[in-house]
């Protein structure tokens, strides 16, 4: 098992779209998203509606360098729209293909 | 028809109804994904029936109404803008994103106009829905435009990148693509198969409009929380800025479009009504220093109820009175 | 109208086509959204159509309905209750949880009653629909009492919350507002309107109630795993409790409200019915002792899937009978 | 009936509609669940009217239909699988992956050809929806055959497990249980209970299509992002296969079984059409060496638009052809 | 990045209303809350359902002094509903607003 | 509060019923389940799809033994079908019924 950094995001659906660009261009490949995600912060309850206001939850496993990289590219998100990120250890189960 | 019968129209009647079931707290849910295939049904029946009736006037003749649906898109925002700014004396980043919903167009609120004209048995142009297809789109190209005025500058790559995104949205998104898209099949597909699928978009429609007018209701609902932070002042202008769009829609139905009170009233109701769907995800990523609580609860908690309730029954009047 | 008629109805017979594919571990979903968005059409549906009936009678002849409702409301799940802790021996929790269940009604059963009536060209009194409304929120609050009476006292300040949260949800839960609220609305609205919204919910109830009943056949297979816990004492009283209802049911309809045979119908299903929807959460807050493998495998499990089956060809011909 | 006219039948152009919401990009969902939905209606929908249809024929008649489909349904993933071997030249597990998905059928298809022959006014037999039931299953049997072969040997215990699991899949699935459930019903139940469902699953039935294959034309575009992958010589079998199914749908539809140019199209569609719901699932399971990416590109974003858009009308064509 | 705890709870969602009333209480503001969740455990299998019975996962993050008040209060409804509440170390990338 | 291993699974729906019948083999009788959870990685992207290929997200909470056991189970799957699985450390809040 390696010991990898678990990243986990919670921020609007509508900037879902802009955060995998920004992975993207950062290399990240790997992520898991949770939809339809509710929640409660600074800025007010949030809940799914029509209007792409809700939450998602977004699970990034990925070593210490990348992590470092993650972290630099949602500061400024979560500084603008507001959400939150939390990174703690974890081991990943490997599974070469 | 009297404002009263208004309220005796089934549809604002579940509107009320979805509004009582969130005031007593009732544990009543909508599902999510019940609203959003309301709203696509809604959005390509409106488009179909549009689309159907427009192949039998001469194009040429509708060129008039893009104008005039470009036109509101376009000026309207500035007008709420100036407004927000100089009279209700908000900051300008709050002002664009609230101008921006003010000059798009609620589609809800013209399919319950739509509702109103049929059990008043009057007649309507097929204009105003190629208007209400193109009107989604300019008001957000204008928030965009006031926003960057006033923060001066697009800002940095990422900010650019996502502007660049938003002005394509404003031109592809989903509720454009339905109701352009169920117009343009309206208008061309074979009459046979149209004969097949209308019983579908015909029969059910007014009942499919109840049902999202019940989960419309309890949305409206659920912004009363915010009233406090919204303020009176804010209070205000989502009722006079729909009063005033109105006014101005009936003069361009009317004087410039030469509609009958049917279709002034659809015109009306497009300037007076502020979009819910397109525009808040838009200008929330345009401006996000903007509140959703302002811009959410002016328009789906205030102008959405004041048009349904008050507003159709009180321009139709107006627009009764031009035709004279 | 024999009892095989009856299972040829279409909506049982996809009842059993739902239990049959859980039966054999068909990997079929029915998407939990889906059956929530056929609940509340269902529900709106018989409320609009009771509502318009209802105007059409004279208010003071409702009464007798009223109280009738009222009566079988408070007084069924005190039956119950006896029945569990002195004949099939439980513990008293458990006891109040599955009573409070058969207090209730289940606005499916009762619709399906009504799909027989119409397929046997049977016309029934509009007054039960009220009953329907009424009957769902005493037998909540008798739960709660019960409750409290056998753990002597409503516990601290957190669970004294929690009750008069549930007093209020009794009266305010989803399916009571939706049922009142179309009822009121199909008894005021105007006509025109009306006529509009009609085909929706005339024409699609009967294949929409079919689906509906896919999906219940679906959950009440889920339970037969839950057999063993409930065990045999327990799934007698299953099938016992609603031919007791029944019986008190058809008696108040016959001979208190002086139904027809279909009135009396509908009046028995209310009292042989248990609710599957409003009460389960209900009871889940209020007795968290007991255990929802009893009372959701009683409900959704036996007592459904036998009146929709059996019961409603049994308590009609019974109503005939006392009608000759 | 020109292969214009086909593009303008509505069900096609709402398929484009979707196809080009997705190329542009627009922020259109779909909810999934209403996808859901949509499909166990269509399914429910077309099994009632089969069943329905059916029971007026002597069942004797229909036993070539069966054998037909049983042949087809074996016979089809073998040609497909030796072409992929032999001519396409790829590897023998997503070989054995992507014949499963030809050897099966696609119920979008197979009903959007009916709405063809609707628009166009043309009867057709009965039998091809027994058979559209029927060819679920056995392909999917010879995907895992086929697999286990290229395999040498089931593999350990779990994948054992897993394989008696997807025989057993195979003729469980939610989309057989559903065709075959509601057509016994269609067949069974009583005519006044049927007349009263009628109106849902026949009225709506073409507008429901209509919004199922706008969600399904979005679908086909996600894929295009995967053609570079998938390939030329496999993007030419996504476009012959089905035009060797056709031709031996067609011989069969019209020599062995003596069907109509209706019934013959039908045959053609059901030999011509890749699954795309029931297959995929299955073979991910069986095959999970085969790439997703492949097997769903073929099936939903070349084989699935090339029969609705070109397919249909030429097969058509050609069924009239031999009619002469 | 300052160092929180990250407690994630599982409940039926009947409860929610009730737990989020309990937060309030003792002050907590932020969470996270994802429906629709199934689950199993020692009173058996759980799924989404007609009647609210499905699962709830909630997440917060707090500090150490709050994470107490939370276990606080979660534990009656542990004991009273069942479900369960993990607790870790997390490290919060803090966003100023 | 009791220390456990926090498992972590993303695999796709159409895998969880296999899933689950290992844990069964395995005595292991507690997990949570999300649906409709999407996703990259090396496979590509995945989303709720009508054929089930979305992904799903499954905790389990257990001691460091089951922990083993479950690694052991869910390793072949991961090579077979993709997908992910993490492992951390947390407290459990118990629960006495
Ligand atoms: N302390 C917290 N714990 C868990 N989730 C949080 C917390 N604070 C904020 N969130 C989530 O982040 C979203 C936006 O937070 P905020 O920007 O503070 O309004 C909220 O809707 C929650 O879903
Ligand atoms: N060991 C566990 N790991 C993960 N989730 C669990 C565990 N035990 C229980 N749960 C979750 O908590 C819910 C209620 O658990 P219980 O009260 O033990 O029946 C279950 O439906 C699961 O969703
Ligand atoms: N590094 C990662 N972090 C989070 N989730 C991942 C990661 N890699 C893969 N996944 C999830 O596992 C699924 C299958 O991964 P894969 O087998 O690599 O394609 C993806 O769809 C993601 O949901
Ligand atoms: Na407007
Ligand atoms: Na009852
Ligand atoms: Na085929």
């Amino acid at each position: 098992m390696k010991p990898v950094k678990r990243i986990e995001i919670v921020i609007e659906e509508v900037e879902l779209d802009d955060l995998i660009a920004e992975l993207d261009r950062i290399g990240v490949v790997g992520f898991t998203v949770v939809p339809g995600a509710g929640g409660r912060g600074e800025r007010g309850v949030r809940y799914e509606n029509l209007q792409g206001l809700g939450n998602v939850l977004m699970t990034i496993a990925c070593d210490a360098a990348q992590a470092e990289k993650v972290i630099e590219v949602i500061r400024p998100i979560l500084k603008r729209y507001g959400g939150i990120c939390l990174v703690s250890d974890a081991l990943w189960v490997v599974h070469e293909t | 028809m009297s404002s009263l019968s208004n309220m005796l129209n089934p549809a604002v009647l579940f509107f009320g109804l979805g509004f009582l079931a969130q005031v007593v707290r009732s544990d009543l849910k909508f599902p999510n994904d019940l609203a959003k295939a309301l709203s696509i049904y809604l959005l390509v029946g409106i488009g179909l029936h549009g689309g159907m009736e427009l192949v039998k006037v001469d194009p040429a003749s509708a060129v008039g109404a893009v104008i005039a649906a470009l036109g509101l898109g376009f000026g309207l925002p500035i007008v709420a803008y100036h407004l927000l700014i100089w009279v209700v004396r908000i900051d300008r980043l709050n002002a664009a994103a609230i101008a921006a919903h003010y000059g798009s167009v609620s589609a809800g609120t013209f399919i319950t106009a739509i509702a109103f004209l049929d059990a008043a048995k009057v007649t309507h142009e097929s204009y105003p829905v190629i208007m209400l297809a193109i009107m989604e789109s300019p008001a957000i190209i204008i928030g965009l435009v006031l926003a960057n005025l006033s923060r001066q500058g697009a800002g940095n790559g990422r900010e650019r990148r996502v502007s660049r995104e938003l002005v394509h949205d404003a031109f592809t998104n989903g509720s454009v693509m339905l109701l352009l898209g169920s117009m343009l099949i309206g208008a061309i597909a074979q009459p046979t198969g149209l004969q097949k699928i209308l019983p579908f978009y015909d029969s059910m429609f007014m009942g499919v409009l109840c049902l999202f007018l019940l989960d419309m209701g309890m949305e409206a609902a659920r912004r009363i929380g915010d009233f406090k932070a919204v303020g009176a002042k804010l209070i205000g202008f989502g009722i006079a800025m729909p009063l005033i769009g109105a006014a101005i829609g009936l003069a361009i139905g009317h004087y410039l479009l030469g509609f009958g009170p049917g279709g002034a009233l659809l015109v009306a109701v497009l300037a007076a009504s502020a979009s819910y769907i397109a525009v808040p995800p838009a200008m929330r990523l345009a401006i996000p220093e903007a509140s959703p609580a302002l811009f959410l609860t002016l328009s789906l908690g205030i102008t959405f109820p004041f048009n349904v309730v008050v507003g159709i029954p009180l321009y139709f009047t107006a627009a009764q009175w031009l035709a004279r």
